[in-house]
């Protein structure tokens, strides 16, 4: 919350936002390209800004906090409930008890939002003439579609499945991600003026040429990673063997699958998980997830593997599939050989190694492999394509590909990933294409210093709440029962029954962030920020460095003739310092002690009356 | 009816009053509690609170978020201190240390927020009014009063107040924790320590007084009178003025 | 003013640094409170005290100067220092009631460095003396020097 | 085979003693380590307030002393150190050495103070001997050396607030303790003493009674520096008392707890405090001291008690109180005792215990690490005829650690030791130490003046009257003043530093101090400017303490402008001030003593013995002196042997040249190079060089007429009387000893030390030989001091009857028909007596030698008004002469025993070895030079020369004057009377003294 604000005593303290990054600019022009950022927005790969929709979610302006979002990706809702929300790892407030559960305070206020939103958004004028196709209705390829279509341009999505969307339509399951709420969420980005053409496949339906030949002057293939990676051991080809993106996908287009008794997945990943929890779901009677590397290693939402455990989903570590075994064309069992862990590999994660003569059967009517994702590329150019003609190839920074006019990004390009890392190479290409048109540097633009869109600028993330290691550990009776962090680990169906608690008990998570960054940028104006400073006399000082043992934010420190000093660009006013100088040597500037004294002597007189 | 002036210095991050919830009542504590938002209740200085007894006010009632909560990470626990301390020394100048509470409440709550203060209320109404209030108010304890808010503005009781947290929770210098009940003791004993000298330089920045006549006042034994003296004039609070007969009159010192 | 009663007079002592400095000091050190009105000079040895710088004293206002050594006849830490300062004095003495200053107000004393209650005693007496007879006559306007 | 040595020694204990010791030693060319256990040196001597018998302020003649300890080169200071494990042997000792922590970077503490005012924690201030508080972070005393401050890890809870305060970042809560090992040749004991616990005398109620204090807390009461500002208060309510009463021997003579010796300094320190107490309120005190004896046995002392009781009207009463008990109401204390036969009640304030000296606490495990024997009372054991040595060779010890005494026979002692230890590593001089090097001095000749002025507030010493800031303000505002400041303490070392800094900070090229006399302090100022490049002749002095704040205490305003007109006028004298050189002159390395008795052959020999020549002059035809005559010592050792074996020792020296028969005629000269005249008794004479002289010409005795001495052959000397018993012709039934002939008389006022000695020996050689012989003592006090007392408790027992008499019943004696017959009053039956003794032995006095006018005259120092040899100082300086390069020792100082005199005799080698080790000295700069332009030639000043230190020489045909550098002293009687003004007295030139004058009446007239 902004400072200013709460001392003003408005209601719309918020807007007098943006100050403190004004004056930082006005004071540092190179703040510009060094941004800058608290920690939470630092790790975003999407760039939203964390502190600023927290900060409104503190005054319980959800629907401003979801624009806030908005104004970085298309996807609040999608992300606030299958982001692996780096922002929140990323929290410092967990240097003190536990990080403020950002994830869920991301969800509920899109979830209120949606459902407080009355009207459509106003369709974005169209300013350029350049059509831009994008192949792939991914979360990547319809994040590049948002943000030109922001920037003026035509955009036409084309998909090839009946339903826009991608992973997030077809990869993860219903009681991860409803399906309306991805649908209203792309229905959000058509309404802004972006057309998608589904069942059109590329390749067969249209063509780069057919498509130029339509007026598009530019493309971004984002077709993702559809093709399930295979075990490559024998007894793949039985019966009884379901790849998990085609298998997870044939459910949600509604088709339903014997699986018999036993199933064993095999991967660590989160479409292992889905496709182990969404088989017991289906009615198998014993899950296996069978991971050749152990619990640490294992790429799943640690919180989804445990609402898989506790459903029943076994796990079983440092194993890995030898040989499927049939019985009459159907699966029967898997040889797995029992695997120890090597040195780190290129991942950095450590190397599962196999030990010899550790061979061992386990029993299955179903196996799902779950290992990775390729990307389909019959029927792309071989422009695009690597030497092997296995994967689309593009400069990863920039994503052009050796076709002029063409990017490509999302998995397609990086293979698998997260869905808010789809929406980052959908904004870099979304950015790129822009340059192309605009006869930018395209290559140059990560010098360029533009922050407005999400291009990728140096970064350095700083937190006013001291270094880590100098603080404090809050001791163990002040984590108190009040608040239950824990819940915001929860799995996704305990989230959503929180979702029915009151958005209070939001308000009051989001007020447990500590603001560490430098301002929330939140909606308000862009006047100057004033929030309280503490103001040192020099004269009075000892140098005794109290003030900066209590400051959460580091703001004070001592100078070189050992006299406390004020950041002003860091004081928050909280005014601790001023209460607790031993020298009392240190007063606020908008709220001095005799200001206190003066509300106290008139609060008596009025109590008086 | 008595009905008592209660200031609260109440913890913005932990005041419901501006929650645009439509499902919230407006606050109605108003009429029971004088309210003086600050940022964290950790800003509260202890000399201001005395400052507000001295002023007349019946009791004080600090608010701040629970303790995991502080918006500034401990604020809220650097109250917690400075309320022991103060505590300590009402008890000291004979006002009944009850008069001042710390209380945790959170924004979004305002039953509790309300109990707490009504709760408080009661109390206050229990103790009923403030011995300086009114035409007959106790000089004594308000001199008191003074004496302990000299204390508290001093640099000792300031300085180990605002660390002990740290090193009663974290480690002190030598990497060891201090015990909470060694630390407590300690502080018992400073308290103690800084109130009398506050108190005799406040007598004696009035009138010259005797070690004995000092000691009748504060009720103490001369020879404890006489070795603060001693201590007092080394750090230049007081200083002889001059001897009538065999008796030393000393007179307070403007501590710079 | 002028007024005897209420003059102080400004007195001028050069003190040798082994007797009478050291006996100066010694009423320091045994705290014997004397008159405020000497400003002491050290020199090594009353024999180094050059007429000229007793002129020059009685010529700045001084209403009196004290020469004071070491005890005759072998006190002197110069062996015979104080016997050319004695016969320097006789002298000058001689020269100052030429110029119209009271020779009484030029004085010469022996005082050991064990002599702290002498020094003092003779401070008071010559304070005493000097407010009887008054500012320096060479001095104009009761006091002050043009 | 040439032994491996060391030329370093460890000197234990940084008291009074062990400073002296360290000084000595390192001033002779050795490598010293003092540790102490402390956090700071200066030991019991700097919690005095004054000292006896001059009442000099005890901190402001040890203060000096500190700071050139802290300073010397070849000092290491190892504070709070503790020695645990010794190996090796004489001359090459490894020392294992603990250091404490202090939890400070010693290298970085500067003193500041900064961290003890924003201390939260508090302790009791043991300095102030718990009267007050300190904080947990302290220094022991502002004038502390090292001026490092300490933490105290008892108390400090660690919260940061000093580390963070420090400007000079020095607190280092992780220092750890460490141990070093040092090589060295041999080692100095001096641990001091511990004071006695007075719980222990619970009947006198320490401890319960809040108005009973001990000595050592009075003396904190009675400092200014002390927890009241020297003002006397009673700690139960904080009222001046009227009324004190002193109690001697707590903790002494006192067979019952176990400490029957006699702790010898604490008679003079009670009349001291009693005294000063007197002077340090503003009402009449009346003082009271209980006593057994005063034992006021040294130089001058029973002056110094005598002017108690009658200038200070200080009543003394002999009785040993029973107890005391006190009235709860007034905690007034009622003091039982018992005078003149009856029971007394009498009703005091307060009551100061004078307590006793103790062997220093953990001496066990010390004489363990050291291999050294204790005595009965666990002090060092020693032997009289070697007062410095321990049982183990190579391990010296001097000060309270070898017997109790007073603070000039601990020095006197120290020196000794340092003697005794040079001569174990002789050989090894100037191998270990370092030069000291100074900044290259800085030419200010073509500068303006740019002064710097020092302001101290001496504590309280002058701030308390002067009012020093406006003294520095009033400065600054006078020309050429291009800096000012006021300092708590400008002699402090941290003060040196911040001079130092301020001269480059600011360019000074004159710095003056305004403090106290430049008497003791100039040569630290001195060093400190030449520290920081500026020759040390840019420095001057003013004295405004002993010129204003003491002496016009009642009258600020008035000693503040006379603070102002003298800084003033100094100001204008350094304006003028010029850099002068210190002409270097050569020493010859041969020593003269004068006296060849035992103490005149102990100093040849330790000269000797550090490898120099020396002339040993005697005027009889053999060596031995005083101690030829004594036949036995009370200590039961044999001086005859012990004698021969001196004398042979000495014979055989080929470094000591003996000159029997002869006298020293003539000593001309100075310091490092005299000429001497030895004139023999067969008309010869003969002129020696030497560099210093000893002068240990003893002392004679009193002839009495008393008694009918001379006229009765049973009346005689003690010394007959020993001469009768040794040879066997002693026959008497009865005999009466009288005390105190010829001394304590008004014709010799003091005491004769040695005669109550004397007579305890010889009534226990009767009682020895003759058990049934009857022995009375008649005596004023018996002053059987330190370890004597157990002697005279032994005579006690065997029989000896010991009789007070007063100067008003002094006993009568008569001849009747041949048969003496002598009265006395005995004072505890009240009672007259007449008893017919066989013998009287009269115990009479040591007299000064006649010949000391002669002498003192021949070498230019003073005497005492009895006729001693006057030293430098009583206190610190016991065998000094303000004349450089003249020593004293032995009985020409005062009469002492024969382990006095020798400690005494190395004691004046070491100081004189300080000297003659030198190949040259620094002299005096200030000094005269001719302007040979304007020298008329007209030989005034050659003739009024006392020194002889003008020569004229002929140059080009004109005839002029010339300074013999060497020899002048600075006098500047040249000067005067040179009448073409053509020499000016470098210092003090005629410029500078009238700028002085004109600038001390008039103010500055600006331009």
């Amino acid at each position: 919350m902004c400072q200013i604000a709460t001392f003003q005593g408005t209601s719309d303290g918020e807007h007098a936002a943006r100050g403190c990054r004004q004056k930082m600019i006005k004071h540092d022009p190179n703040s510009m390209r060094k941004r800058k950022l608290p920690p939470c927005r630092a790790a975003c790969p999407a760039d939203v800004n964390v502190q600023a929709y927290i900060a409104l979610i503190q005054q319980g302006k959800f629907n401003e906090a979801v624009e806030v979002i908005r104004r970085s990706m298309p996807f609040p809702a999608i992300c606030g409930r299958v982001c692996f929300s780096p922002c929140q790892d990323a929290c410092t407030r967990k240097e003190i008890d536990k990080p403020v559960g950002v994830r869920y305070l991301k969800r509920l206020a899109a979830d209120i939002e949606r459902e407080q939103r009355n009207k459509k958004p106003e369709p974005i004028s169209v300013s350029h003439d350049k059509k831009v196709a994008i192949i792939g209705a991914g979360p990547a390829g319809l994040s590049a579609a948002y943000d030109l279509a922001k920037r003026g341009y035509p955009v036409v999505v084309f998909e090839c499945m009946p339903e826009a969307g991608g992973m997030m339509r077809y990869g993860i399951p219903d009681y991860r991600l409803q399906k309306y709420v991805v649908a209203k969420e792309i229905m959000h980005i058509q309404d802004l003026g972006v057309e998608i053409k589904t069942n059109v496949e590329f390749g067969k339906d249209v063509n780069f040429e057919t498509l130029r030949s339509e007026g598009y002057k530019a493309f971004f293939v984002a077709i993702g990673a559809q093709i399930s990676r295979k075990l490559g051991v024998p007894g793949e080809e039985l019966k009884g063997v379901f790849y998990a993106v085609e298998w997870l996908r044939d459910i949600a287009l509604g088709k339903t699958v014997d699986l018999g008794e036993k199933v064993i997945v095999i991967g660590g990943g989160n479409s292992a998980i889905d496709a182990a929890r969404i088989s017991l779901k289906l009615g198998a009677k014993k899950v296996i997830v069978a991971y050749r590397r152990s619990r640490m290693e294992m790429p799943a939402l640690p919180q989804e593997v445990e609402a898989a455990k506790k459903e029943g989903v076994k796990l079983n570590f440092l194993i890995s599939p030898k040989r499927i075994i049939g019985e009459g064309g159907k699966v029967k069992a898997i040889e797995f050989l029992r695997m120890k862990l090597g040195k780190p590999d290129a991942s950095g994660r450590r190397r599962p190694v196999p030990i010899q003569r550790s061979e061992h059967l386990y029993e299955a009517n179903t196996v799902i492999p779950a290992i990775g994702q390729i990307v389909k590329t019959a029927g792309l150019p071989s422009l695009l394509l690597d030497k092997r003609g296995l994967a689309i190839t593009a400069n990863l920074s920039t994503l052009e590909t050796r076709m002029p006019g063409v990017f490509s990004g999302g998995d397609s390009l990086t293979g698998p990933a997260s869905v808010i890392e789809a929406v980052k190479a959908g904004k870099r290409a979304a950015e790129s294409i822009d340059r192309y048109f605009s006869d930018r540097a395209i290559d140059r633009y990560i010098d360029d210093g533009d922050v407005s869109n999400g291009g990728k600028v140096e970064v350095e993330e700083t937190t006013w709440v001291k270094h880590v290691d100098t603080i404090i550990k809050k001791p163990e009776r002040y984590i108190g029962s009040h608040v239950d962090i824990g819940r915001w680990e929860a799995s996704f169906e305990e989230a959503d029954e929180l979702l029915a608690r009151n958005k209070e008990t939001a308000i009051s998570e989001a007020r447990r962030c500590l603001e560490c960054g430098p301002c929330t940028e939140c909606l308000g104006n862009e006047k100057l920020c004033d929030a309280d400073k503490a103001i040192i006399n020099e004269k009075l000082c000892s140098g005794c460095n109290l003030c900066a043992v209590i400051c959460p934010y580091a703001a004070v420190k001592k100078n070189d003739a050992e006299i406390a000093q004020v950041d002003e660009d860091l004081c928050k006013g909280c005014g601790i310092c001023s209460a607790s100088c031993p020298d009392r040597a240190i007063t606020m500037k908008k709220l001095p002690d005799a200001q206190i004294v003066a509300e106290v002597e008139t609060a008596l007189r009025r109590a008086a009356i | 009816m008595f009905r008592p002036r209660i200031i609260g210095f109440v913890c913005n991050w932990a005041l419901p009053k501006r929650i645009e919830i439509p499902s919230f009542p407006r606050m109605k504590i108003y009429p029971k509690m004088q309210v003086v938002q600050v940022m964290c209740v950790g800003r509260i200085d202890p000399v201001i609170v005395l400052d507000t007894f001295a002023k007349g006010a019946d009791g004080v009632l600090l608010v701040g978020c629970p303790l995991p909560d502080c918006h500034f990470v401990k604020g809220n626990i650097q109250a917690e201190n400075k309320t022991k301390i103060l505590k300590k020394l009402l008890s000291l100048t004979g006002l009944e240390p009850e008069r001042l509470q710390l209380e945790w409440a959170y924004a979004t709550e305002i039953e509790p927020f309300s109990t707490i203060v009504d709760a408080f209320r009661n109390h206050i109404i229990k103790l009923g009014q403030s011995p300086l209030v009114g035409e007959n108010s106790d000089e004594k304890i308000l001199s008191n009063i003074l004496a302990a808010k000299n204390a508290v503005a001093d640099f000792s009781l300031r300085v180990l107040t605002g660390r002990e947290e740290e090193l009663t929770e974290a480690m002190n210098a030598y990497g060891k924790r201090i015990p909470q009940e060694e630390f407590d003791d300690l502080l018992d004993e400073i308290v103690n320590r800084e109130f009398l000298r506050h108190k005799i330089h406040l007598l004696t920045s009035q009138k010259l007084l005797s070690v004995k006549e000092i000691a009748t006042i504060v009720n103490h034994r001369p020879a404890l009178i006489l070795r603060q003296i001693a201590d007092m004039t080394s750090k230049h609070m007081i200083a002889l003025d001059h001897v009538e007969e065999t008796t030393p009159l000393y007179k307070a010192l403007e501590v710079k | 003013m002028n007024e005897k009663g209420n003059f102080e007079p400004k007195i001028v002592g050069f003190l040798c640094n082994w007797c009478a400095y050291a006996g100066a000091d010694l009423a320091g050190v045994s705290r014997i409170q004397y008159a405020p009105n000497i400003r002491i000079i050290r020199v090594m040895c009353s024999g180094r005290v050059d007429p000229v710088f007793i002129l020059e004293a009685f010529k700045d206002g001084a209403d009196a100067v004290l020469v004071a050594g070491c005890h005759l006849p072998s006190d002197c830490h110069y062996i015979n220092g104080n016997y050319k300062a004695q016969a320097r004095v006789a002298l000058l003495k001689k020269v100052l009631e030429n110029f119209g200053i009271e020779p009484e107000r030029l004085r010469l004393e022996w005082v050991s460095a064990s002599e702290g209650d002498k020094f003092a005693n003779i401070m008071n007496d010559m304070v005493e003396q000097i407010k009887r007879l008054g500012p320096n006559p060479m001095k104009k306007d009761g006091g002050k020097i043009s | 085979m040439a032994e491996v040595k060391v030329g370093a020694v460890l000197v234990v204990g940084g008291g009074v003693a062990g400073i002296q010791a360290a000084l000595d030693l390192a001033d002779s060319g050795f490598k010293v380590y003092l540790l102490d256990q402390s956090p700071s040196i200066g030991g019991v001597m700097a919690r005095l307030d004054k000292t006896f018998p001059t009442n000099d302020c005890s901190m402001c003649i040890l203060a000096p002393k500190l700071v050139a300890t802290g300073r010397h080169p070849n000092i290491n200071l190892i504070t709070k150190g503790e020695l645990i494990e010794l190996n090796g042997k004489a001359g090459n000792f490894e020392a294992r050495v603990r250091k404490q922590s202090r939890y400070i970077n010693e290298s970085k503490c500067n003193g500041c103070g900064l961290c003890a005012q924003k201390c939260p924690i508090e302790a009791v201030d043991t300095f102030n001997e718990n009267l007050s508080s300190r904080s947990a972070i302290y220094v022991d005393y502002p004038q502390a050396v090292p001026l490092k401050f300490t933490i105290d890890r008892e108390k400090c809870i660690g919260c940061r607030t000093c580390q963070e305060i420090c400007k000079t970042k020095a607190i280092e809560y992780d220092q750890q303790d460490s141990e070093t090992v040092l090589k060295i040749g041999s080692i100095i004991l001096a641990p001091g003493f511990e004071p006695f616990d007075a719980t222990q005398k619970s009947e006198y109620g320490y401890g319960r009674y809040l108005n009973v204090v001990t000595s050592l807390e009075f003396e904190r009461i009675l400092s200014a520096s002390g927890p009241y500002g020297g003002l006397v208060l009673r700690s139960s309510d904080g009222e001046i008392p009227k009324k004190i009463a002193f109690i001697q021997c707590v903790g002494s003579r006192d067979a019952q707890i176990g400490n029957n010796y006699c702790s010898a300094a604490c008679c003079m320190y009670g009349i001291k405090e009693a005294i000063i107490a007197k002077e340090h309120v503003p009402i009449k005190l009346s003082c009271s001291i209980f006593y057994i004896d005063i034992r006021s046995y040294g130089k001058e002392f029973d002056d110094y008690y005598s002017r108690a009781q009658e200038e200070y009207n200080i009543r003394f009463v002999r009785s040993r109180p029973a107890r005391i008990t006190e009235d709860p109401r007034t905690n007034n204390l009622y003091l039982h005792y018992v005078e003149d036969g009856d029971p007394r009640i009498e009703e005091f304030d307060m009551v100061v215990l004078s307590i006793g000296m103790q062997a220093p606490k953990n001496v066990e495990t010390l004489a363990k690490v050291l291999g050294i024997q204790l005595n009965g009372y666990n002090f060092c054991q020693t032997s009289v005829f070697s007062p410095v040595e321990t049982s183990k060779p190579g391990i010296f010890v001097c000060g309270a650690f070898a017997a109790p005494k007073d603070i000039p026979e601990s020095v006197a002692q120290a020196s000794g030791a340092a003697a005794k230890a040079i001569a174990v590593i002789a050989s090894e001089r100037g191998k270990e130490i370092v030069e000291k090097e100074y900044k290259p001095e800085r030419d200010v000749s073509q500068e303006e003046p740019r002064i710097g002025v020092f302001v101290c507030h001496c504590g309280i010493n002058i701030g308390g009257v002067v009012n020093v800031l406006e003294v520095v303000e009033y400065v600054k505002k006078l020309s050429n003043v291009a800096y000012a400041e006021a300092n708590l303490y400008t002699c402090s070392q941290d003060t040196q530093g911040i001079i130092r800094e301020r001269i480059e900070e600011h360019d000074l090229n004159r710095v003056i101090v305004a403090s106290c006399t430049p008497r003791t302090h100039e040569p630290l100022f001195r060093e400190t400017v030449q520290e920081a490049g500026l020759n040390p002749y840019l420095f001057e002095m003013v004295n405004i303490r002993d010129q204003c704040s003491w002496v016009h205490m009642h009258q600020p305003k008035e000693a503040t402008g006379k603070a102002k007109e003298l800084v003033r006028s100094v100001i204008a004298k350094a304006r003028l001030l010029k850099p002068l050189k210190k002409p270097i002159i050569k020493v010859t390395p041969i020593g003269l003593v004068l006296g060849g008795g035992v103490s005149g052959m102990t100093a040849a020999l330790e000269l000797a013995k550090q490898g120099f020549e020396i002339h040993l002059v005697e005027r009889e035809k053999r060596l031995g002196g005083h101690l030829r005559q004594i036949r036995y010592m009370l200590e039961g050792r044999n001086p005859a042997e012990y004698l021969a074996l001196l004398i042979e020792e000495v014979m055989k020296n080929k470094k000591i040249r003996i000159h029997l028969n002869a006298e020293v005629t003539e000593v001309n000269g100075f310091v490092g190079n005299f000429k001497s005249k030895i004139s023999y008794d067969n008309g010869e004479e003969k002129e020696v060089e030497n560099g210093i002289v000893i002068i240990a010409t003893g002392a004679t005795e009193y002839k009495p007429v008393e008694y009918l001495y001379g006229k009765s052959s049973g009346v005689m000397t003690q010394r007959e009387l020993e001469e009768k018993l040794a040879e066997g012709e002693f026959k008497a039934e009865t005999v009466v000893m009288i005390q105190c002939i010829g001394a304590r008389t008004e014709a010799q006022p003091n005491c004769a030390r040695i005669c109550c000695g004397e007579a305890l020996k010889n009534a226990l050689k009767i009682k020895e030989i003759y058990p049934e012989t009857e022995v009375y003592v008649l005596y004023k006090d018996m002053r059987s001091y330190g370890f004597k007392e157990d002697y005279y408790r032994e005579a006690s027992a065997k029989g000896v009857l010991f009789i007070n008499y007063t100067d008003d019943k002094k006993p009568k004696v008569t001849n009747k028909n041949g048969k003496l017959e002598i009265t006395f009053w005995e004072p505890i039956i009240n009672e007259e007596i007449t008893l017919e003794p066989d013998v009287i032995a009269l115990s009479v006095a040591t007299i000064p030698n006649p010949d000391n006018k002669r002498t003192a005259e021949m070498v230019k120092v003073p005497l005492t008004k009895d006729g001693f040899f006057l030293e430098a100082h009583m206190k610190l300086r016991p065998v000094d002469f303000q004349t450089d390069g003249i020593f004293l020792c032995g009985m020409a100082h005062s009469p002492k025993f024969v382990d006095e005199s020798l400690a005494q005799a190395c004691a004046a080698a070491a100081r004189a070895g300080t000297i003659i080790c030198k190949k040259t000295l620094e002299m005096e700069g200030a000094i005269a030079h001719v302007d040979e332009n304007f020298c008329g030639g007209c030989r005034i000043c050659e003739n009024l020369c006392p020194y002889r230190a003008i020569e004229m020489k002929e140059k080009d045909g004109e005839v002029t004057a010339h300074i013999i550098e060497a020899l002048c002293k600075g006098c500047g009687i040249c000067g005067a009377a040179c009448p073409t003004k053509a020499i000016t007295m470098g210092h003090f030139t005629n410029e500078e003294i009238m700028a002085q004058v004109k600038a001390t009446l008039l103010e500055e007239v600006k331009a």
